[in-house]
């Protein structure tokens, strides 16, 4: 005769899960649903490809279950995180485990729909129906207890967050604090029910469950299913489109609202914009705060470092800019007149020289430039010697991407005249835009750092090593976005003693002058800017060295010491030889 | 350059009483653009042409007698009551557009060409009648906001005088008498001393050559000019 | 407005006028369009004031207009201005007075000019001597016509026969003062009640009964602007610039407006035709238009000359309705009649703008 | 040592002078033709920069020469030098023997009718600053009647050849700048412009004052001369002025327009200061020695100037001026 | 009847009339723009204004004349390069402005 091993406390457990799950399935079909043509079609691709299948394994496991990159952020928040879901997680498979080598159970025989429906909870709730193993039941215990220590800690972080390397923590609001409270009972209540067996408990215990999982798609837990899929969104090379559609869709449901970004966002320097940053950016999002996220898009600074110590690995920086271009705009930019400017060019170069519209305030690049190549002998011309077009990075960061093709094809153009094999550029703003969205073949794009890398180390230019102790600060569009952290090195190492900041490169903080962010006000970026400096000035040196017009002009307000560029220094010395 | 003054024009400039007298320094306080009834209706500006006389930059003051600018003003001279530097921006006008006939740029704009149009009527009502307007010249079909009765007028001129008490070409005083030869031979003669003449020449040697390029009689050259008009161009709103 | 203050400055812009012996110089405009009123002018002063008023036949136009339409040079027009001075000397007069406000302003701003720089009078001198074979000379007192009528306004209101007042409802006329710009603007202490608060013709108001109506572009220049209205592409300007004018006074409703220099009121005047002609719009009740008088005109009105002998009818804006209000009995049949009441026909109808 | 120091003018100039000379010993006496001390300080509502009580300053300074001569409604008729300093007869036939004269008669407003095109006191809403600040204080003004546009004029009878008076008034930009954030206060309703030509912010807060009139209280600056002020149908004020940033001419109307009158020398000491022999200066100030080191000497032995007689100042250049004549005026007596 | 010309339309900006919603919705979001001193540097250092008739000075006050047309005519020439607000002795966000003007 057939038996169902059931107590009707299962019930708010079995509802909740049948929700999440069916929640989850519709969400996920709506996410790939909503992915454009040409996306999805890469999303399929990137499955069956090797090396995007085996990064997909690799991420899945070490991020969502061993979160290798919390535990290199901080080993007390990566432990915290890690007994809460891998112990869970450990728990879930166990029980499964146990599910299997317990049956049958005496005198009970489950089949068919009954079987399937009782799988739903009986790993869940085994203890209230069987006895397990001593084996089992010391791991189970194992796990709960460590889930239980896990929990301890995120109480603790909650009341001192400096436990665990962390200022600020995401304020959350009524849904998320009541499923947090929810998470945290949850296995105290299990270890009473379970050792205890008191009724009353196992269905505190069913109830919480049920509480968690029909919250869980509202709020910041949703990450948990979110993430395994974004990680294969992410590894088939997709870009968001559209800020709350598709692959953006899908990163908006991953973040978990840890609230890492928040110390590390610049602009938190000000308690008033800890509140701009992308942790509160995604939640406003997910709450479909158009108004708000448009807001906090536009403030950004796009400098990148929210995406740099995100364990998610969440491109809030791409979001914010598809947020921006879905702004509407009733006036379109016109830059026909740029049709009318001559591109002849008296003589052919083979290095061309842009300065940039940032360099062009700060002309002592473009001395030290002009100096270092005459000493290096070079054949080479300045582009933008009488005023320049702009690049269209800036016209960029607006969200108005197509209106900066008008400045890109003239650039372009004026390029190609020029006959050069190399364009070299000063200003990583430019940098950015030259490398992602100029197409310049056959000439080779560099900044400023890598060509006099270059030519220091094949010899066309000697600089003499002073004493003087120099910091160097990573421009965000330089080091963040390409890496570039090991050319400024060697040459400011050639030319003199180089001390580190206190954060550096990837981690290294904007200056605060930004073209990214458009809200920003003078006062708060002189903030953002006192406290780069600071950071900067950690270890005394002499001098601050930077890479970015933009960063130069910036830093020099508030400096105590001289702020130069990293030309300048070069130019400074191949004087003094 | 193809215009036909040699020689340095701030300096030419600054030689003529009127900028002695109406160019001291400008503060750009506005006063007299406030006040122009050229500066409502035309792209002109009194201020900016103080501005640019007192740069005494050769290229500018060229530019500036090519232009139209020059051309707008109505020499009303309300600008001269208020300024409080006691500037004169009327007199500078009138100094600018000498130079500009002088030296012949005045024929590379619209309203500069115009002047043939006034030095023709002007200067032969003088010269012949000793009048500057004389009513047997001045027609109804170039001035038909002289109305009807302006038309009436005209075709009972001698009549219409008569019963008005003018002495209408007669000798001895009163209205549009006949200005007795003497006078007018000695009106020729101020002329020709002062430089009215030469100037007057040039200005009708100009319009000929001018006429013969776009291949127009004199007469068909006068109405052009006299009528051309190119509205949008020289409106400020 | 405060009266008080406007009075003040009316008293400090006052200038000595020579009660009789004048050089009267005609206006070349005033000729050709208002011929009747330099006939009045004389006319009164001779005739009803006894004043002695010499007009040498051999004078000429000023060139004042060919001037400031730059077709001649500045020492052309001095010496033009040198010569007639001359005519003065030698006709054995010193005060000098002229018709027309261009004039004026010529003949001020030349003194003035002479006064500053010496060696330009002493160019002008010669000028006149090596044209004309005249001795150079300067008057004593320069003065314009409608000074005098100002200085005599009071004479003029003693034999006034129909004031500046509406006979039906017995209230004052509201009139409109216009000056001629280069009356006051360029040397406001050469003018009655300086540059900003003529007096010249708001005295003659006052003192023949009008009401003034000060409205916010009194100041304003008629829009002559010599070369734009001679060429007939420019007329715009001036066109706009009485259109201005008559859209700020239109509020006030004046019943007519006088005016002191010689282009003035046949701008003011055949503007009005040429707006309504346009632009379907006119000025003042009725549709008839605001007239434009020359202030002879008016003194002769108010002292009873026929309005036909004035020269009236060569108005294009219809003088009737204002002779009605002021009670100024007239012949319709005269008004296009010639001398011996020869007809001369009728000019046409305007289509907008009413004519009687 | 008491000897008598003759202070004409009981203005803030006179008033600081005679307190710092009786604290260093001397016996000044002020002569002042009005019928209290103060000036035209005392006529003022508020300061610039900070919106101070000009009364507090006043009263201040009336408490310190509580203890000092005070001849008021008198006026010096008659000044002759002696061997022993001079011989000053006053209008109530007194007379003072004196070391040293100090010449603390300030300035006149300029009449602003003068300034023709402006109509004071022809169109009736037209004010001067002067009468703007007794608006202020006392609350009334027929011609302010809660206007919803409100203009001020600057440099009036300032930097303008036409009525004589070249120099720059120093002080009206930011009294006018006070003054339009002041009605703003009064009317935050109403629109507030200033018409100036240089905004001449050369005190410490003053550039702080302006930004703030333009940010907090929203008054429009407009670079710009009016240049003619007329009256329309219902009695209010049409201008016209050249905005000259936007080299357009610009016209408005204006329920009440402010004028900001400049400084003049007070021209009721002309018989002294002739008898004194202390000239004046191209622009109608009294002349001082050079305007660095020999600013209170007014070249004549024994006769000194301070405040506003020799140019356009501000109340602290006053009272600045006050005290080191004071020092001038002893170093004097000592060294005789 | 043709005359051959017509009347001209009046420059003056006519204060009382203009309309000036585009500026006073501006000065919500972007109170700064009261701030401006009228410096030029904005058009000095402008990299559009090197080609062409841009001035941010100039469409500031075109806005608040109520010109709004010309003022969106020269914005289309703007680059967002952000050079002004750099220069900008005031401090003001002349880029956010620029920005929110073509909104």
């Amino acid at each position: 005769m057939n038996q169902y091993i059931f107590h009707p406390f299962v019930l708010p457990f079995v509802l909740g899960m049948a929700f999440v799950l069916t929640y989850c399935v519709v969400g996920l079909l709506r996410i790939i649903g909503q992915l454009p043509k040409d996306d999805r079609k890469k999303f399929w691709r990137s499955l069956v490809t090797p090396k995007t299948a085996w990064a997909n394994i690799r991420d899945l496991f070490g991020d969502c279950l061993f979160h290798v990159k919390i535990w290199k952020r901080n080993p007390v928040l990566g432990y915290m995180h890690s007994a809460i879901a891998f112990g869970w997680f450990m728990i879930i498979v166990i029980g499964h485990v146990m599910l299997f080598t317990l049956k049958p159970l005496e005198g009970v025989d489950v089949q068919g729909f009954a079987r399937t429906f009782t799988n739903f909870y009986y790993p869940i709730f085994y203890k209230h129906f069987a006895t397990e193993t001593p084996t089992f039941a010391f791991l189970m215990d194992f796990f709960l207890l460590m889930i239980i220590s896990g929990i301890l800690i995120a109480v603790v972080k909650k009341i001192y967050s400096k436990i665990v390397g962390v200022k600020r923590i995401t304020k959350f609001g009524f849904a998320d604090n009541m499923i947090r409270f929810a998470l945290w009972t949850i296995f105290p209540f299990r270890l009473i029910a379970e050792k205890s067996n008191i009724m009353a408990f196992w269905w505190l215990y069913s109830i919480d469950l049920m509480i968690f999982m029909c919250m869980l798609p509202f709020t910041r837990y949703m990450h948990i299913p979110t993430e395994a899929l974004f990680i294969l969104l992410r590894h088939a090379g997709l870009k968001p489109r559209e800020p709350r559609k598709g692959y953006a869709l899908a990163q908006i449901y991953s973040c978990p609202s840890c609230g890492l970004c928040i110390d590390a966002c610049p602009m938190s320097v000000n308690d008033k914009n800890s509140g701009n940053t992308s942790a509160y950016f995604m939640k406003k999002l997910r709450n479909a705060n158009d108004e708000e996220a448009k807001r906090i898009a536009e403030t950004c600074m796009q400098c990148g470092k929210c995406v740099a110590v995100c364990p998610v690995s969440i491109e809030s920086c791409d979001i914010k800019m598809s947020q921006r271009e879905a702004t509407p705009y009733t006036i379109n930019s016109d830059h026909s007149y740029l049709d009318s400017i001559s591109t002849e060019v008296e003589k052919s170069p083979s290095v061309l020289y842009f300065a940039g519209c940032m360099t062009q305030l700060t002309p002592k690049i473009m001395r030290s430039m002009k100096k270092i190549m005459d000493a290096a002998g070079e054949n080479y011309e300045f582009l933008d010697k009488d005023g320049g077009i702009c690049c269209g990075r800036p016209m960029m960061l607006s969200g108005k991407k197509a209106e900066a093709r008008a400045m890109i094809e003239k650039n372009t153009e004026l390029i190609k005249k020029s006959g050069a094999k190399k364009l070299v550029l000063s200003c990583p703003i430019c940098y950015k835009v030259f490398k992602e969205e100029y197409n310049l073949e056959g000439i080779e794009i560099q900044h400023h750092t890598q060509y006099i890398e270059e030519l220091i180390k094949c010899g066309k230019i000697y600089v003499e090593r002073r004493d003087t102790k120099y910091v160097y600060h990573d421009p965000c569009e330089l080091g963040r976005a390409f890496g570039i952290y090991d050319e400024p090195r060697y040459v400011v190492h050639s030319v003199g003693q180089i001390v580190d900041a206190k954060s550096e490169k990837e981690l290294s903080i904007c200056c605060g002058g930004s073209l990214g962010s458009f809200n920003l006000t003078q006062q708060e970026r002189d903030e953002i800017t006192a406290n780069s400096v600071n950071d900067l000035m950690f270890n005394n040196p002499d001098e601050i060295v930077t890479a970015c017009p933009l960063c130069l002009k910036t830093f020099s307000k508030k400096s105590p010491v001289k702020v130069k560029d990293i030309a300048e220094i070069v130019g400074e010395q191949i004087e003094n030889c | 350059m193809e215009y036909r003054f040699k020689g340095h024009l701030v300096e030419e400039l600054y030689k003529d009483y009127r900028i002695k007298e109406g160019m001291k320094a400008c503060m750009n306080c506005g006063v007299c653009t406030a006040v122009c009834p050229a500066a409502e209706f035309y792209k002109y500006n009194p201020k900016n042409i103080i501005n640019i006389v007192a740069r005494k930059n050769e290229q500018d003051l060229e530019d500036l007698l090519k232009s139209d600018t020059i051309w707008y003003c109505g020499e009303c001279m309300s600008c001269v009551t208020r300024c409080p530097r006691a500037n004169a921006p009327g007199l500078v006008i009138m100094s600018l557009r000498k130079l500009s006939m002088k030296s012949g740029l005045y024929m590379l704009s619209e309203k500069g060409r115009q002047q043939y149009v006034v030095v023709k009527d002007l200067c032969s009502n003088i010269l012949n009648y000793g009048y500057c307007v004389y009513p047997r010249t001045f027609a109804y079909e170039t001035h038909k906001e002289y109305g009807p009765v302006g038309k009436w007028i005209n075709d009972n001129l001698d009549d219409l005088h008569a019963r008005m008490g003018s002495n209408l070409d007669g000798d001895g005083p009163g209205g549009l008498r006949k200005i007795p030869k003497e006078s007018l031979d000695q009106l020729k003669n101020i002329f020709d001393v002062t430089g009215a003449t030469e100037l007057m020449e040039q200005v009708l040697g100009d319009a000929h050559n001018e006429a013969v390029k776009e291949n127009l009689t004199d007469e068909e050259y006068f109405m052009k000019v006299y009528t051309e008009n190119d509205w949008e161009k020289h409106l400020n709103h | 407005m405060i009266i008080e203050g406007k009075q003040k400055i009316w008293a400090d812009y006052q200038k000595d006028i020579p009660d009789d012996h004048y050089f009267y110089v005609r206006s070349c405009i005033r000729q050709a369009f208002w011929p009747g009123s330099e006939v009045t002018f004389l006319d009164i002063t001779r005739n009803k004031l006894g004043k002695d008023f010499y007009e040498n036949a051999y004078h000429t136009t000023c060139g004042g207009i060919a001037y400031h339409s730059d077709t001649i040079p500045q020492e052309t027009a001095m010496t033009i201005i040198a010569r007639q001075f001359a005519l003065m000397k030698e006709s054995g007069y010193e005060n000098y007075v002229c018709s027309c406000i261009t004039s004026f302003g010529c003949y001020t701003e030349t003194l003035e000019t002479w006064h500053e720089y010496p060696e330009l009078e002493a160019k002008i001198r010669q000028y006149l001597w090596d044209s004309c074979k005249k001795e150079f000379a300067k008057p004593k007192y320069l003065a314009h016509a409608s000074d005098i009528i100002y200085k005599f306004r009071f004479e003029i209101a003693k034999q006034m026969k129909f004031p500046l007042v509406n006979v039906k409802t017995g209230k004052p006329l509201k009139v409109v003062e216009h000056i001629g710009c280069h009356y006051s603007k360029m040397f406001p202490s050469k003018g009655f009640g300086g540059a900003e608060y003529p007096h010249v013709l708001v005295g003659m108001i006052e003192a023949w009964g009008g009401e003034v109506v000060d409205y916010p572009e009194r100041r304003h220049c008629c829009g002559f602007g010599f070369r734009q209205y001679f060429v007939q592409a420019n007329r715009g300007y001036s066109e706009s610039n009485t259109h201005k004018k008559f859209e700020s006074m239109e509020p006030y409703e004046p019943d007519l407006i006088i005016t002191n220099c010689p282009g003035c009121p046949y701008f003011l005047d055949r503007w009005q035709y040429v707006i309504a002609e346009q632009t379907g719009k006119t000025y003042g009740k009725n549709g008839y238009g605001i007239p434009a008088l020359t202030y002879e005109e008016v003194a002769g009105l108010v002292m009873g000359y026929d309005p036909w002998d004035l020269g009236l009818q060569m108005h294009q804006v219809a003088i009737e309705p204002l002779l009605e209000k002021m009670g100024i009995p007239y012949d319709p049949k005269r008004k296009y009649q010639g001398l011996n009441g020869k007809d001369l026909g009728q000019p046409m109808c305007p289509s907008c703008i009413k004519s009687v | 040592m008491k000897e008598n120091i003759l202070i004409i003018g009981g203005g803030a100039a006179g008033m600081e002078a005679a307190t710092q000379l009786k604290k260093l010993g001397l016996n000044p006496i002020i002569v002042e033709k009005s019928d209290k001390l103060g000036g035209h300080i005392a006529q003022w509502d508020r300061l610039f920069p900070a919106f101070h009580p000009a009364k507090d300053v006043v009263e201040q300074m009336l408490n310190n020469v509580k203890d000092i001569d005070v001849r008021l409604n008198t006026e010096v008729t008659d000044i002759q030098r002696n061997s022993d300093g001079f011989k000053a007869t006053l209008s109530n036939n007194d007379t003072i023997d004196a070391k040293a004269v100090i010449l603390a008669t300030g300035f006149d407003l300029f009449k602003a009718e003068r300034k023709q095109e402006y109509g004071y006191g022809i169109y009736n809403n037209v004010m001067t600053s002067l009468e703007l600040e007794r608006f202020f204080r006392t609350g009334k003004d027929d011609r302010i009647n809660n206007p919803k546009k409100i203009g001020f004029v600057h440099c009036v009878g300032a930097r303008d050849v036409k009525v004589g008076n070249t120099y720059c008034s120093k002080v009206c930009c930011t009294t006018a700048l006070k003054q339009a954030c002041e009605m703003k206060e009064v009317f935050p309703d109403a629109e507030v412009y200033t018409f100036y030509m240089d905004l001449r912010m050369f005190g410490p807060g003053y550039e702080d004052l302006y930004l703030k009139t333009q940010k907090d209280f929203d008054v429009k600056c407009i670079r710009g001369r009016v240049c003619e002020v007329s009256e329309d149908m219902d009695g209010r004020l049409v201008i016209k002025a050249e905005d000259t940033l936007f080299g357009k001419p610009l016209k408005m109307t204006l329920d009440v327009l402010i004028l900001m009158c400049s400084m003049e020398k007070a021209k009721s000491i002309d018989k002294i200061q002739q008898q004194l022999g202390v000239a004046n200066n191209s622009d109608g100030f009294m002349q001082n020695k050079d305007m660095y080191l020999g600013m209170n000497d007014s070249k004549q032995d024994g006769v000194f100037v301070a405040g506003t007689c020799t140019a356009p100042k501000s109340l602290p250049d006053t009272i600045g001026e006050a005290r080191s004549v004071a020092v001038e005026v002893f170093n004097y007596i000592n060294n005789r | 009847m043709e005359f051959g010309f017509c009347l001209s339309p009046s420059s003056h900006v006519k204060m009382d009339t203009i309309d000036l919603t585009t500026f006073n919705r501006l000065k919500e979001t972007n109170p700064d723009v009261n701030t401006c001193i009228a410096c030029g540097s904005c058009t000095a250092t402008c990299t559009a204004g090197n080609f062409t008739e841009m001035s941010f000075r100039q469409l500031l006050l075109m806005l608040q004349r109520g010109k709004e047309d010309e003022a969106k005519k020269m914005i289309q020439r703007c680059m967002l390069c952000g050079k002004c607000t750099l220069v900008c002795p005031r401090g003001i966000n002349i880029r956010k402005i620029l920005l929110d003007i073509t909104r």
